[in-house]
């Protein structure tokens, strides 16, 4: 990792983690009606994934998906302008925060159906192989993904075709608040892919650089197999499943110490790295101010931008 | 005992009871036992029942779907609960080719008294794939019973009496009603119930599903005060259909409107639309109405998704066309819009 | 450049001109590539195009479909073939769910020119399982084509502007279409057609999907001889549905049957019912009839399956009734009946 | 195995085979009007676990069943009216070949879509459960079905509330014609499964005996374990997929030779372990003209006998 690197993964970190800061300051005045699942504590993931995979790569994710697209695409204007509903949103309103998407950036589909993307995700890299090109596919779900049997069927066709795909399960261990041990049926979930033709590797969903080590040496295994991989990142939500708030006081989990908050949290995690290799304070800082700019700037577009008008009611229904 | 209550306490207490009287009886589905307890409507189960009797699944609804079917088979009578109903189009093929023609292709020797429930309806800018109700596509398939209770008592009755059906039943709720508060006989038992007259009329007949009632009601409201009177029924359990309760309406008032909360093609409203118009031929005066979502996916954006969902604003426009009314002025009348009163995230 | 040959061949002759013409065509689906090609009607395309355009798959329906969503998502034109409708309501979630929304959820950034393929009808008593058709219920969500080609000419035609189409489409073919033979001009490329006169008439109008339009015409040669003169209409694409056609024809006939190869409930016949009912207020002499399956899940035994199938001899029933005749003596007719000439096992 | 139960044993095989041999005998008279998927070769498979199970216990299979239906029945006479569409057949003739059950036996549901019977026979365990029974419940199912996602759901379900299960693999390296290869994103469906929390066994299909020996084990581990099993079994499918001919002359695969026909065959096998350990033919021989005549009455009963009446079809729709 060179500076420049560094200091752009610092940025996407940021820009993820302040646009959903952002997000729970302003949800309450209700105007962002979309039901938000925030990423805070899971940034890492997509950062690191589309850090190693090269540029342009088909992508696909799921209603959790705020950190991915940010990821790809960098561009808070059509995000925040989506979640207020607005014409000049990445669907004109009609995506909300559960489907965004930007093909141009390879973020192909997000969906708020659980597991729903990860066959599509096949298709994508079906379309790579038809094609002659070793473009590789990822697709990000959750652990509770996993259990649906569509996961199962897809994983089987991709490595039955040798597909170049990456699956990446992101683990919080919960499902919205059911824990693993009450949905698993295996101890897990590498070993439960155990038996398939796919090549595996875990990573510390806190520690980016972690993340970008493991995607790196997967993807080389992948290389070297010509098999899909799976990828699996455990990491903390912080926050409630779906809406802006903490929730450790509902009492199905434990509210992590402060020493665990420090150290599950991908932000702090990455920046005491960097500043450990010698990054100056000040660099991240000035980061930070930028960032924040921009997404005030943001925020501000969405709000005073235009609905979309009744026509578009019966818009891209067909081509 | 009769008691007031909300819609999500009524199916909550309903649940109880058959618990209470049927070991057999047993809740379960993804989130059925967690905090929020299915938007309520699930409280208390876990705590006096145990977790053997109400119990969260893993994300599978298509195994889970079948994990009911063969527990009923095996003499249980499972409650599977969908937070959304959109979710059960996973379970379709036990749902369709197995759940609804066990018992025909057996000849009569099996038996599934099952009964999925699911939530309908809006919530924060749901979108496409949280906003479906399906209620005509399920009554599509033969073998399968269709109910949507709209009010605490229905909610309450509705259920009790699916689970005692021998037959399996579907039952879709929508969300907004979950507030709605009513008095509840606990002791009113009857099988899973046909239409409702649930506001005499003379001008027009306005057949509801769910919250479409609750709209109509609103409408009758409204347009009473300009003379005109609806008649309001609430069908209630749509599959299998008994439509006598609305020819008779129709036979009287001439005139329909359906309202129903889904899409129209192919939809409940076109079957009822469809029969009313073979058996009042002759005695409607004008043709039948009909009011449904939008015929595109749900957009999740607010001035859109209020165009998108059917309400009593669109009831009055079509009253106004079957009876050649000017246009009434609604500026100064306040309508259902949760926007005030519903709040995210889910 | 026209040529007579069998429905099948028709298909296979389709796919055969897209995939020449279009690299990015391919057809896949369980059993797609094996010597029986899906009765015949993916003869030649694996020899022709390799198996990296023509292949087949695990049992694993939901997961292919949405395979077939990502490579359209990705700019492949997939043709995903089904042996039995039935099976799709094991790719239900991605059909109603993914396929038909994405485009609308995107906001018009994304575009899924897929096809799915299935076959309907009935076989050698395939039972409750294998003899679902549910055009009604795929037209039911907003953003999926769905046809019936019936003739030849229908199956090629339609076949490649689906193919063509950049909108998600489903094409249901029935199985005793398969053996039709006709002239099929290879040139007729319009855009997925919409209902058409197959048979002038005056008395009654008879508006038919997939077979039932050859029982139709069957009903229409033999009332013939009896004077009375049968509008015939193969609605061919059932979504989106243009009626006026049908809606012309009986403004001339004042009489409709519609005979649908499903279910009645909230099926095709359903909304076609309620809009001819809507749109010919006043025009209609007789209510508009509708014709289907019986409403149980489909028996395997003869004279139960029989029963359960519509016919020309329910369409000829039916037309006495709107026009007040007598009850034709059929016994010396002979009706379609694959009993003869259609034999197992599948 | 003592003398009673190897006859009993070798009676029931021979039931089977003899039954689907008549039928593909009468076939072609068109008096049986559905779709026959036929056993050969396959038959000792059920014969093999049912006779280890405790008798009542629930059972679920395939449109391939017939040789479960009789292995658990013995009844020819409901059986072969209901492949004649009979109203004395065990579904009125509504259900044909590939819906046969018989609930008094245990044999509570198959069906002509695939895998779908799978999760029932969970639920069904799950019922067991919750009554505090031990009674085993069995799943049979081909090899096909282990493709689709509700397997791997049911598979994870039963794992994880450790049911009383045992799920039984009929392998014939077969989906209709499409090989075990093109379908397979592993190597073996017991190494796919390895990562659950399941038992596992493997028996050649074409040996009753080991069969037996097989699942008796398995059904320990099962207890002790307090785990589901899985039994992987392998056969060679000798008829085409559905239908009464041979179709080895359609090139998908190649026609066994007379010694593989005599290894694969488990009737032949069978019956040389019971000469072998001292059987005398002759006993063999009569159970063979006492099944004969069993089967031709049960085939004359199911001509002669009536129809469903057309009000039959509008019944048992509902209870
Ligand atoms: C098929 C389906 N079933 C149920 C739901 C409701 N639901 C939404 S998110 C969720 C939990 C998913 O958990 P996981 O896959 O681990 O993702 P996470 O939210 O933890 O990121 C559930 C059950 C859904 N959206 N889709
Ligand atoms: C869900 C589903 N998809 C496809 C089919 C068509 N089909 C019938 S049998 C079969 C092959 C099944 O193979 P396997 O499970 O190995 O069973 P076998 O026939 O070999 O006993 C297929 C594809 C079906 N009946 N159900
Ligand atoms: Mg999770
Ligand atoms: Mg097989």
């Amino acid at each position: 990792m060179n500076k420049g690197e560094g200091l752009r993964l610092y940025r996407t970190l940021t820009l993820i983690r302040r646009a959903e800061e952002a997000i729970r300051l302003h949800y309450g005045e209700d105007d962002m009606k979309t039901p938000v699942h925030l990423s805070i504590g899971q940034e890492a993931i997509p950062v690191g994934v589309c850090h190693v995979l090269p540029e342009g790569s088909p992508m696909f994710g799921t209603y959790r998906n705020h950190a991915l697209y940010l990821a790809l695409t960098e561009d808070t204007d059509r995000f925040f302008a989506e979640l207020h509903g607005k014409e000049a949103g990445m669907g004109r309103g009609k995506a909300g925060s559960m489907h965004l998407c930007e093909p141009s950036r390879g973020l192909l589909a997000t969906s708020a159906v659980v597991g729903t993307t990860i066959p599509l995700a096949v298709g994508a890299a079906l379309a790579q192989a038809y094609r002659h090109l070793r473009q590789p596919v990822a697709v990000f779900f959750g652990d509770g993904a996993a259990e649906e049997g569509v996961f199962w069927e897809s994983l089987n066709f991709a490595c039955q075709r040798s597909l170049n795909l990456l699956f990446v399960c992101e683990d919080n261990g919960l499902a919205i608040h059911a824990p693993a041990a009450d949905r698993r049926g295996f101890s897990s979930i590498t070993q439960a892919v155990g038996g398939f033709r796919c090549c595996t590797a875990t990573a510390d969903g806190s520690d980016l650089s972690a993340i970008i080590e493991a995607t790196r040496a997967l993807y080389r295994d992948m290389e070297a197999d010509k098999q899909p991989g799976l990828l699996h990142v455990s990491y903390f939500r912080f926050l409630e499943h779906v809406g802006i708030g903490e929730d450790f006081f509902t009492g199905y989990r434990q509210a992590p110490s402060d020493q665990e908050r420090r150290e599950r949290d991908p932000l702090i995690r990455f920046s005491s790295h960097l500043l450990s290799l010698g990054y100056h304070p000040a660099e991240l800082r000035a980061i930070d101010v930028e960032v924040d700019d921009q997404i005030c700037r943001s925020i501000g577009r969405a709000r005073s931008a235009d609905y979309p008008t009744a026509e578009a009611l019966y818009e891209d229904l067909w081509v | 005992m009769t008691e007031t209550m909300t819609y999500r306490e009524a199916l909550a207490f309903a649940a109880a009871k058959e618990m209470d009287a049927d070991p057999t009886v047993f809740v379960f589905g993804l989130d059925v036992p967690d905090h929020k307890r299915i938007f309520g409507s699930t409280k208390g189960l876990v705590e006096k029942f145990g977790p053997s009797r109400c119990f969260g699944t893993p994300l599978s609804e298509d195994a889970m779907t079948g994990v009911a079917i063969g527990a009923a088979l095996s003499g249980l009578r499972p409650v599977h609960v969908h937070i959304r109903a959109d979710f059960l189009l996973l379970g379709m093929n036990q749902i369709a080719n197995v759940m609804s023609s066990l018992r025909y292709m057996s000849g009569g020797a099996l038996r599934v008294p099952l009964v999925i429930r699911a939530v309908i309806g809006r919530g924060w800018g749901q979108g496409a794939q949280h906003s479906k109700s399906m209620h005509g596509l399920f009554g599509h398939f033969p073998g399968i019973k269709v109910g949507l209770p709209t009010s605490p008592q229905d909610a309450y009755s509705m259920l009790r009496a699916a689970i005692r059906d021998d037959n399996p039943v579907i039952l879709l709720e929508h969300r907004w009603l979950y507030d709605i508060e009513g008095s509840v006989d606990e002791q009113y038992l009857p099988p899973l119930p046909g239409p409702v007259v649930v506001r005499q009329g003379t001008d027009v007949t306005v057949a509801c599903t769910s919250w479409m009632t609750i709209e109509a009601m609103k409408a009758a409201d409204v347009l009473a005060r300009h003379g005109v009177r609806l008649e309001v029924i609430d069908i209630r359990t749509v599959a299998p259909l008994d439509e006598t309760p609305v020819v008779s309406s129709v036979a009287k008032t001439g005139r329909c409107i359906i309202a129903d909360y889904d899409w129209l093609y192919a939809g409940f409203s076109a079957e009822l639309a469809a029969r009313l118009a073979h058996h009042c031929f002759g005695v409607l005066k004008k043709p039948i109405e009909r009011i449904g979502f939008a015929p595109v996916p749900c957009p999740t954006t607010r001035p859109l998704e209020n165009l998108f969902y059917p309400s009593a604003v669109q009831i009055i426009r079509a009253v106004e066309r079957l009876l050649d009314l000017d246009s009434i002025d609604l500026s100064q009348e306040s309508f259902y819009s949760y926007e005030e009163r519903f709040k995210g995230p889910f």
